[in-house]
């Protein structure tokens, strides 16, 4: 018998058919990956492997069994058993998937004595031999920290030592590693490769990022619309896909060893072009000098920012790369005035500049946030002309439409809210309304972080044509080396707060300077099954040495 | 300066700042509000003479800055005033004396406040009780019976003025089924058992006030718990519900219910001050609704300065459980 | 890609659908709503029952026994639907229905003027400069340390006797009861002014004020309703225990507040006396506190949840309730 | 006693027995008790259980309880020189709690004493009487003291008036002919334990009074004191009650209640309500009459109140019944057509100057409007005070605005806080033109009755003012003059009678009732005297064995 045995699998959400007739088997110790963008419909398959549509109004067809348990017919008592015992789920979002108030032990703890008979203290220790098991370090001391005091890739860690305790038969990892950076995605991706290796415990994996499938499985199943697409082994899927759908997502998948020629080459044109029409000479447009910002005060105090100097020529893009918390949003808020640095100097157009500026926008990294929610689009994107004092409602009216037809959506969807529209067509909004200040320079902020690959290629390609023909200077910030490298002219690599690396794209991806900028590369994940198993060794060097 | 003891010094400084601005508002309104203080003071029969006399005494001709200068200079540097027969100290800090009774602020203030600390501390342990109770297990059992019928009595106590529960509480309770005695203020330190007897009924009336608000806050705070990622972390670990709800969820509702009990210290004793008012307990607040009433200046600001104190406090306490509770939170 | 879009639905429309969710909400609403149009239409309805509210009627009630209404139920009657009220006679219906008209007005108003206040100040310290925040702060901690009982003693004292009572009431509740509504506002503006939407205003151009107005105010709506709608009970509790005071509304305007005062005593010998009042009191309480929760709910976007639309990497599915219940 | 009580309540022993604690529940507390601060006569019911004066009220049931008897002197004093001199005589062996003898001195500085600023609260007649006291300001900055009262010798005091005042044996009364010795005296302090001369001493004077217990000084013998009947061992008083608690409380009768009584404190018209339909309730209220008159106040410098039709119109619309109603029936209120209260002493003469029956005469009230010259109507604005006493409360003066409506004077209420209605109807310049007002008598006779409110020569300019009226009229005048004359008090008594009703014509008040004090005792309460000197029980009587 399978370990896992799926058959018919149908989930309804009131109207909704989230999961629509899914079959697949998993066998003992074998993984598989579930890909799909997002909405397919992975999560919802993940959470029914373990029950956890029971009570909550969603209607469950077809038959799941997992571990031997008929898990649509088993009583309260036999799903709590199955949970954590038998088949475990690691989350997605580290930090809220663990609660926020008890030391990381104990929690480990108390999912451990659920299912063993086990005192108190043996608990324990249970919790800190796995928390050594997924490689933390000084595993009894930490093990009485609270979740905030770990790292994002720690708490990942945690979760997977929680739900290692009880020794599954079945891990099912629900995108256990979006929300982490990449050197500590591979860090995460490594350490399931490594428990599989060792025990033979089954593995469910979800994600959309085909790269992180591509590290860790035998076998993929590519969803979409709540059906499979494509299932198969993992070499054959990715290297030679059957469905068109496959190879598109394929496709969008942003890739560091393709050659970044598509863009540069028109992007040089249009650049000539605009120094024709301008006939002014390739200058700076956008300079920072000594940048440092500090927040708190006192023994608090923490820079986030240091020294940083950089320079936006008109019509290049800016690439700046670097992990979660080395100050790149701060350095970009900067740039634009909505944070005034607490030293050095932002200079446009040779002038010292103070404050915002309709010639400086910014596209923001979350389309969910970045739009007011009781106000229609429409009226955000006319901000800023109201805000330079037009009045005459019909211009107004046309000039957003022409702005929204400009980004890919309709002028009609002038009165539509937020809420009615998808994340990579709010990212539409935004870049409109950014547009909307006619400006010299846009800033974007994780523009195509939220969104999955395919739309992401979507919005990087339209940020390249706006930028061509609007002869625009533009700041990349983003995580993904790879979708840097696809749109930048020169690349900037942050850590801690300081530029640790600059330099054209080229040179820094071909022959990286500085260490931690060759330690991101190593960690960006592969395609190739094989080429993935060549990185995994070239990290496990990179980190001894 | 950082870290606790930085935090108390912050603190403190905030408390005294507070402090002195209520007093200047208790000398401004007073300033203000009619009645002649001399002639109330001195009684309603004294002759023009006799209540300028009285006046000059208690120095209210002075204008308003000097007397509150005054009153700053007893509060660092204590105070000396006759009795007629001899002269006496006031040591600092001193609040003065009541225009009334002649009696030194601060004493009054020592006499007055066990009793409203009884009153409000034990009044607090029975509101947490009963409103923590109650929002549990209408978060638990939402929607069944017992939750509403818990949720419909916490409201009514919500609803009705205390005055009223408390007249009848003590009509019934002692008068009728003579269950309990009519309360009256008896010492901790005198007779532990008849104190706690003694203030069963003004605690019971007090804290059905309050208990509402803290049922509703614990049943929101804990429906939002649960409906986070962690509560469905331990769900999908087979956790069982009960250790949920109990340990997860009600975690969750620690922080604001401190909050709220910070927030409610300061209104509980001014529903203390009806409380003692009706129960007839000599505490704070019904020497307050006196001194307001003949106007007597040195009473009020001294007994709004320990209510405005104990309110301080409560603040700053529930800052540092809130710290203590959720080691994410720095103090300020 | 999944570039479709959802069924269209604004803001207000959303919250009336989930509002028309909630049966107790409803129920509690049209509860609400019966009671502001009894106090409203008070001069009509005791037109109906051909009363007034400060006639006195000495035959009807027992000079002997202290003024005890005559008759079985405080002399409740077809004249008299809810009895006379002790020592003056006069007719308890209309004393009622008038006395919705002061208790629901006064803490209406005084709801008004705490809002308006806090949700002023309290947006103005969490926007403002440093020191104007911590000016602000300190002025909230101020008051919200001040009993409010004795200064509503001493403030209600100070003006005069000319100046319409009722509103003085609602005035001064108002005045001093904002602090907590402020340190709510204040709060919730410092969380939403970091948000991506009110910087991309700010990058719009838009001033302050601008901002305050169109990005802060409705992202504050939802808390500050809430709250106010259990501040409404609140002040009705206020305005009662300041006529307990002696410094409420005057006579001979009925309010409730007044009217449990004067009837606290007649518990024994008049239980219609205290029970009308506190029953009005409760199902008033009861109705705004059940209209508030429910309005909370509806406000709330998590109770949307399960319309979760577009994509995103970040956005976590939240589960709302349930489980293996 | 000796005996138990074995048969409580009806057929029970009712003989008194010394022995047992008095509780006594009181709503205000003690204050004061410092014999140079309290007001009236014996300082009211506590003190005058430990302040013996040189006269003292005639501790008898009803009209018998208003005459006046020797305390410390051998009589109510002797008058010469045209009742403008008064020689008292000590009865011998007199001694204070420690032992020590009382002197004639003692009692000359405990009434010089009473004149320091510190010490004020007193009546203002010894300023007002005693030659050369005007300005005197007490023994603490005046050392010489009053050369008004002599001591020739231990036994005697010598008193020298202004003017003849046949009523001095009344003032001598009051607590500030109590003997204070000079060398015991702490000022301000004195109150905290102050030396006793009667039967109790203060062994517990707490919060100012709250709570006071006095147990019996062995140095008092019931020898030099026919008036005092100290049957209680210890008396408890306890006070800040609610009114309703102690009530509720003297009901219930439970413990040490059931020994208990109230002396200030009457049954309102609630609990009245419910007592009236309870035999045994019934039985244990006592019902006194002090001499107390509650009335509408007109100013008639104000218009329209300066006509005295319109002053008469108000006089005849008044409904009696429904002011006795809010005021808490007839039980508690009888209704009052008389400026003097309905008792011999006050020289009581009944007349009805404007009859209103029991409800008003509104048909008379038009007519003489219409004569006044306000054939429509009027509209005036009552003053009352916002405390909750039935007297000056918003009960009353809404009845009054209600009995007005119907003879067509629409009546606007303007309640004032007490203080600041205290005020205003107490200064010239502030005084209202109607308002509601009460006068009760300092001791029982039209003397102090009458004269503050009517005499011209009391008129006040610049402090508090008790003739309202602004009444100066020579006649008034000089018959007031004339009946202090007399020390022959049936006499002046008939003499007042007339007075009153003379005064009555110029219809400067509408008397509205004359309040009746009904009070509950515990069950085990003997001996109640209620005298109409004071109108509640004594409880130098009571016994509660
Ligand atoms: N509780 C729910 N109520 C209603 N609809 C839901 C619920 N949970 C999921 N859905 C819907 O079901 C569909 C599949 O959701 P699911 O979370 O499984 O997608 P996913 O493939 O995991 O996407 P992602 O990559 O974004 O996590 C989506 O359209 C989603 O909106
Ligand atoms: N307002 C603030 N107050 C205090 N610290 C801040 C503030 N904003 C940012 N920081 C800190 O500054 C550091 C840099 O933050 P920043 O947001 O610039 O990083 P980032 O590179 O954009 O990271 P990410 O990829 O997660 O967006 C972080 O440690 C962050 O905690
Ligand atoms: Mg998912
Ligand atoms: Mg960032």
């Amino acid at each position: 018998m399978s370990l896992v045995e799926v058959t018919g699998l149908s989930v309804d959400f009131g109207e909704l058919r989230a999961v629509d007739g899914l079959s697949f088997r998993l066998e003992e110790g074998a993984a598989l990956a579930l890909v799909g963008e997002s909405g397919s419909g992975k999560s919802t398959v993940a959470s029914a492997l373990l029950g956890l549509h029971h009570g909550t109004g969603a209607r469950v067809g077809g038959s799941v069994r997992v571990a031997g348990t008929d898990v649509q017919r088993a009583s309260d008592e036999e799903l709590r058993r199955l949970r954590g015992g038998q088949a475990a789920m690691v989350f997605q979002d580290p930090l809220s998937s663990l609660d926020p108030y008890y030391a990381i032990g104990d929690q480990i703890a108390e999912v451990y004595r659920v299912h063993a008979r086990a005192s108190r203290r043996a608990a324990r220790a249970r919790a800190v031999e796995v928390l050594d098991r997924v490689g933390i370090a000084d595993a009894a001391r930490r093990s009485r920290s609270r979740p905030h005091e770990f790292s994002g890739g720690m708490r990942q860690r945690a979760l997977i030592a929680m739900a290692l305790a009880c020794e599954p038969r079945l891990l099912i990892a629900d995108e256990p590693t979006t929300a982490l950076d990449v050197t500590v995605q591979a860090q995460v991706l490594d350490l399931l490769h490594t428990l599989r290796e060792e025990t033979s415990m089954g593995l469910l994996l979800v994600t959309h990022d085909v790269g992180v499938a591509a590290e860790s499985v035998d076998e993929v199943l590519v969803m979409r619309h709540g059906r499979a697409v494509e299932h198969g082994p993992v070499s054959r899927v990715l290297g030679a896909p059957v469905q068109p759908y496959t190879r598109e997502l394929l496709a969008a998948v942003p890739r560091l060893d393709a050659p970044a020629a598509g863009s540069t080459a028109p992007q040089e044109a249009v650049l000539e072009e605009a120094v024709l029409e301008e006939a002014a000479p390739k200058g700076a447009v956008l300079e920072a000098t000594g940048l440092r910002r500090e927040f708190g005060r006192g023994k608090r105090a923490f820079t986030a920012v240091r020294d940083v100097s950089l320079t936006l020529h008109r019509g290049e893009t800016l690439g700046i790369v670097g992990e979660s918390g080395s100050g790149k949003t701060t350095l970009g808020r900067m740039l634009v005035g909505l944070l005034e640095p607490t030293a050095g100097e932002v200079r446009y157009d040779g002038r010292p500049h103070t404050g915002v500026n309709p010639a400086v926008q910014m596209v923001f990294q979350d389309p969910v946030s970045s739009l007011n929610p009781r106000r229609s689009v429409g009226e955000s994107i006319a901000d800023p002309l109201r805000a330079r004092g037009e009045r005459d409602e019909g211009r107004i009216q046309a000039r957003v439409a022409e702005l929204l037809e400009r980004v890919g959506l309709e002028g009609a969807h002038y009165d539509r809210y937020p809420h009615e529209f998808s994340g990579g067509q709010r990212q539409r909004v935004g870049i409109a309304r950014a547009l909307a200040a006619d400006p010299r320079v846009i800033v974007c902020d994780e523009p195509v972080s939220a969104l999955d690959v395919t739309t992401q290629a979507h919005v990087v390609a339209l940020l390249g044509e706006l930028q061509r023909e609007l002869g625009l200077a533009l700041v990349f910030v983003a995580h993904d080396l790879a979708v840097v490298r696809q749109v930048s002219d020169r690349v900037a690599v942050m850590r801690q707060g300081r530029i640790v690396e600059e330099g054209p794209v080229d040179e820094v991806y071909g022959t990286p300077q500085d260490p931690y900028t060759r330690q991101l590369l190593a960690a960006v994940p592969a395609l190739d099954p094989e080429a993935a198993a060549l990185r995994r060794a070239e990290r496990r060097e990179l980190a001894a040495a | 300066m950082s870290g606790f003891p930085g935090f108390v010094l912050r603190r403190a400084v905030g408390a005294v700042v507070t402090l002195l601005a209520i007093s200047v508002i208790v000398y401004v309104v007073f300033y203000v509000t009619p009645g002649n203080v001399a002639q109330i003071t001195c009684g309603p029969r004294c002759s023009p003479e006799q209540v300028d006399q009285v006046a000059r005494q208690l120095n209210l001709d002075d204008p308003l800055f000097l007397r509150y200068w005054h009153f700053l200079q007893g509060l660092v540097a204590g105070q000396d005033y006759s009795t007629g027969t001899s002269v006496q100290h006031c040591s600092a800090p001193c609040f003065g004396l009541s225009y009334q009774s002649d009696q030194q602020v601060t004493q009054l203030i020592w006499t007055k406040l066990p009793v409203s600390l009884s009153l409000v501390s034990g009044a607090m342990v029975l509101w947490l009780l009963l409103g923590v109770g109650t929002g549990v297990l209408s978060a638990w059992r939402r929607g069944r019976f017992s939750e509403r019928v818990l949720t419909g009595v916490t409201l009514a106590g919500t609803a009705t003025p205390v005055f009223v529960i408390g007249l009848v509480l003590m009509i019934v309770v002692c008068g009728e089924l003579r269950l309990l005695p009519f309360p009256q203020y008896v010492a901790l330190t005198d007779d532990p058992e008849q104190w706690a007897w003694n203030l069963l009924l003004p605690w019971l009336s007090l804290a059905l006030i309050e208990a509402a608000a803290f049922a509703r806050l614990t049943r929101a705070s804990m429906l939002e718990t649960l409906a986070e990622d962690h509560i469905r972390t331990f769900r999908a670990y087979g956790v069982g519900e009960r250790s949920i709800v109990g340990r997860h969820a009600l975690r969750g509702a620690f922080a604001p219910v401190i909050a709220l009990n910070a927030n409610n210290v300061g209104s509980a004793i001014g529903g203390a001050v009806l409380t003692e008012t009706l129960f007839g307990l000599p505490g704070i607040g019904q020497e307050l609704v006196h001194a307001v009433n003949v106007v007597d200046l040195p009473v009020v600001v001294g007994m709004v300065l320990v209510i405005g104190f104990f309110v301080v406090l409560a603040n700053a306490v529930a800052d540092v459980l809130y710290a203590v509770a959720d080691r994410r939170v720095v103090l300020t | 890609m999944t570039d479709t879009s959802v069924p269209a639905a604004s803001g207000v429309r959303q919250f009336w659908r989930r509002l028309r969710t909630q049966r107790a909400a409803l129920v509690a609403a049209g509860v609400v709503a019966l009671l502001v149009l009894v106090a409203l239409a008070a001069p009509l309805l005791t037109a109906v029952e051909g009363q007034d509210s400060t006639t006195y009627h000495p035959s009807l009630v027992d000079s002997a026994r202290g003024g005890v209404p005559i008759g079985s139920l405080g002399g409740a009657n077809a004249d008299h639907w809810f009895g006379v009220e002790p020592q003056t006679g006069r007719d308890l219906f209309a004393r009622l229905v008038y006395g919705a008209r002061v208790s629901l007005g006064v803490a209406l108003a005084a709801t008004v003027v705490q809002v308006t206040i806090g949700v002023t100040l309290g947006v103005a310290a969490a926007l403002g400069k440093r020191w104007v925040d911590q000016l602000l702060s300190r002025f909230t901690d101020i008051i919200v340390a001040m009993p409010l009982m004795i200064m509503s003693l001493a403030l209600l004292a100070i003006v005069p006797s000319s100046f319409p009572r009722p509103v003085l009431v609602a005035l001064v509740v108002g005045l001093i009861g904002w602090g907590n509504i402020a340190r709510i506002v204040r709060a919730q503006t410092l969380t939403l002014k970091e948000l991506d939407h009110v910087l991309a205003a700010r990058l719009s151009g838009w001033g302050t004020w601008s901002i305050a107005r169109r990005e802060l105010l409705p992202g504050i709506a939802a808390p500050v309703i809430t709250y106010a709608a259990l501040l409404v009970p609140t002040n009705i509790t206020v305005e009662a225990a300041l006529s307990f005071l002696g410094v409420g509304v005057k006579p001979p305007t009925p309010s409730w507040g007044q009217m449990l005062t004067a009837a606290d005593v007649w518990y024994q010998a008049a239980p219609q006396y205290l029970l009308l009042p506190a029953g009005a009191l409760f199902v008033t309480v009861l109705a705004l506190t059940v209209l508030g929760d429910g309005v909370r709910t509806a406000l709330d976007p998590r109770a949307a949840s399960r319309l979760r639309i577009g994509t995103g990497r970040k956005r976590e599915s939240k589960t709302t309730e349930g489980g293996a219940a | 006693g000796p005996e138990d009580n074995d048969a409580k309540g009806a057929g029970g022993d009712s003989t008194p027995h010394k022995g047992g604690t008095l509780t006594v529940l009181n709503a205000g507390p003690q204050q004061d008790f410092d014999p140079a601060r309290l007001y009236t006569s014996g300082g009211g019911n506590v003190p005058s259980l430990v302040f013996r004066t040189l006269t003292t009220r005639n501790r008898e049931n009803g009209a018998a309880g208003t005459e006046v008897v020797p305390d410390l002197a051998t009589d109510t004093g002797r008058p010469s020189k045209g009742a403008t001199v008064w020689t008292y005589t000590l009865k011998k062996g007199l001694t204070y709690e420690d032992g020590t003898p009382i002197t004639s001195a003692d009692i000359k500085y405990g009434i010089e004493r009473s004149f320091a600023p510190e010490l004020s609260g007193g009546a203002p007649y010894l300023r007002d009487w005693l030659v050369g006291a005007a300005g005197y300001q007490g023994p603490y900055k005046d050392k010489k003291g009053l050369d008004a009262i002599e001591t020739p010798d231990e036994r005697t005091i010598v008193f020298h008036l202004n003017k003849p005042e046949g009523e001095f044996p009344y003032l001598a009364t009051q607590t500030q002919f109590t003997p204070v010795p000079k060398s015991k005296d702490t000022g301000t302090k004195y109150e905290e334990h102050p030396v006793s001369s009667g039967p109790y001493r203060v062994v517990r004077n707490e919060n100012d009074g709250e709570r006071l217990i006095l147990e019996r000084n062995t140095h008092w013998s019931a020898s030099t004191d026919a008036e005092r009947k100290a049957y209680p061992d210890k008396i408890d008083v306890r006070s800040g009650l609610d009114s309703s608690v102690i009530n509720q409380r003297l009901s219930a009768s439970q413990g040490a209640d059931a020994a208990a009584v109230t002396t200030d404190t009457n049954l309102g018209p609630a609990e009245l309500a419910k007592v009236s339909g309870d035999k045994d309730l019934a039985s244990r209220v006592g019902t006194g009459h002090f001499g107390y008159t509650n009335y509408l106040a007109f100013n008639p410098d104000i218009k329209p109140f300066n006509d005295v039709k319109v002053r008469q119109a108000i006089s005849y619309a008044i409904d009696r019944s429904s002011v006795v109603n809010a005021a808490g029936g007839s039980a508690l209120a009888e209704p009052a057509t008389t400026f003097l209260p309905d008792q011999k002493s006050f020289g009581y003469t009944p007349y009805d100057l404007f009859p209103a029956g029991k409800s008003g005469d509104p048909a008379k009230a038009r007519q003489l409007l219409k004569e006044a010259g306000h054939p429509n109507g009027l509209t005036v604005t009552l003053t009352h005070s916002n405390a909750k006493d039935f007297e000056t409360s918003p009960e009353i003066a809404t009845a009054v605005q209600d009995a007005l409506k119907k003879a067509g004077i629409t009546v606007k209420l303007q309640g004032l806080e007490e203080n600041d209605y205290s005020d205003k109807i107490h200064d010239v310049k502030t005084e209202p033109g109607f308002f509601l007002a009460h006068w009760g008598a300092d001791w029982p006779s039209g003397g102090p009755f009458l004269a503050p409110i009517f005499d011209g020569r009391q008129i006040v300019k610049d402090g508090a003012n008790f003739n309202t009226g602004l009444l100066n009229d020579k006649s008034v005048n000089a018959e007031i003059d004339a009946i202090n004359k007399l020390t022959d008090l049936d006499q002046a008594a008939k003499r007042w009678g007339a007075l009153d009703k003379k005064i009555g014509e110029k219809a400067l008040t509408v008397p509205l009732f004359h309040p009746v004090y009904k009070r509950l005792y515990g069950e085990d309460v003997k001996n109640i005297v209620i005298s109409d000197w004071t109108g509640v029980l004594d409880i130098s009587q009571v016994a509660v064995k």
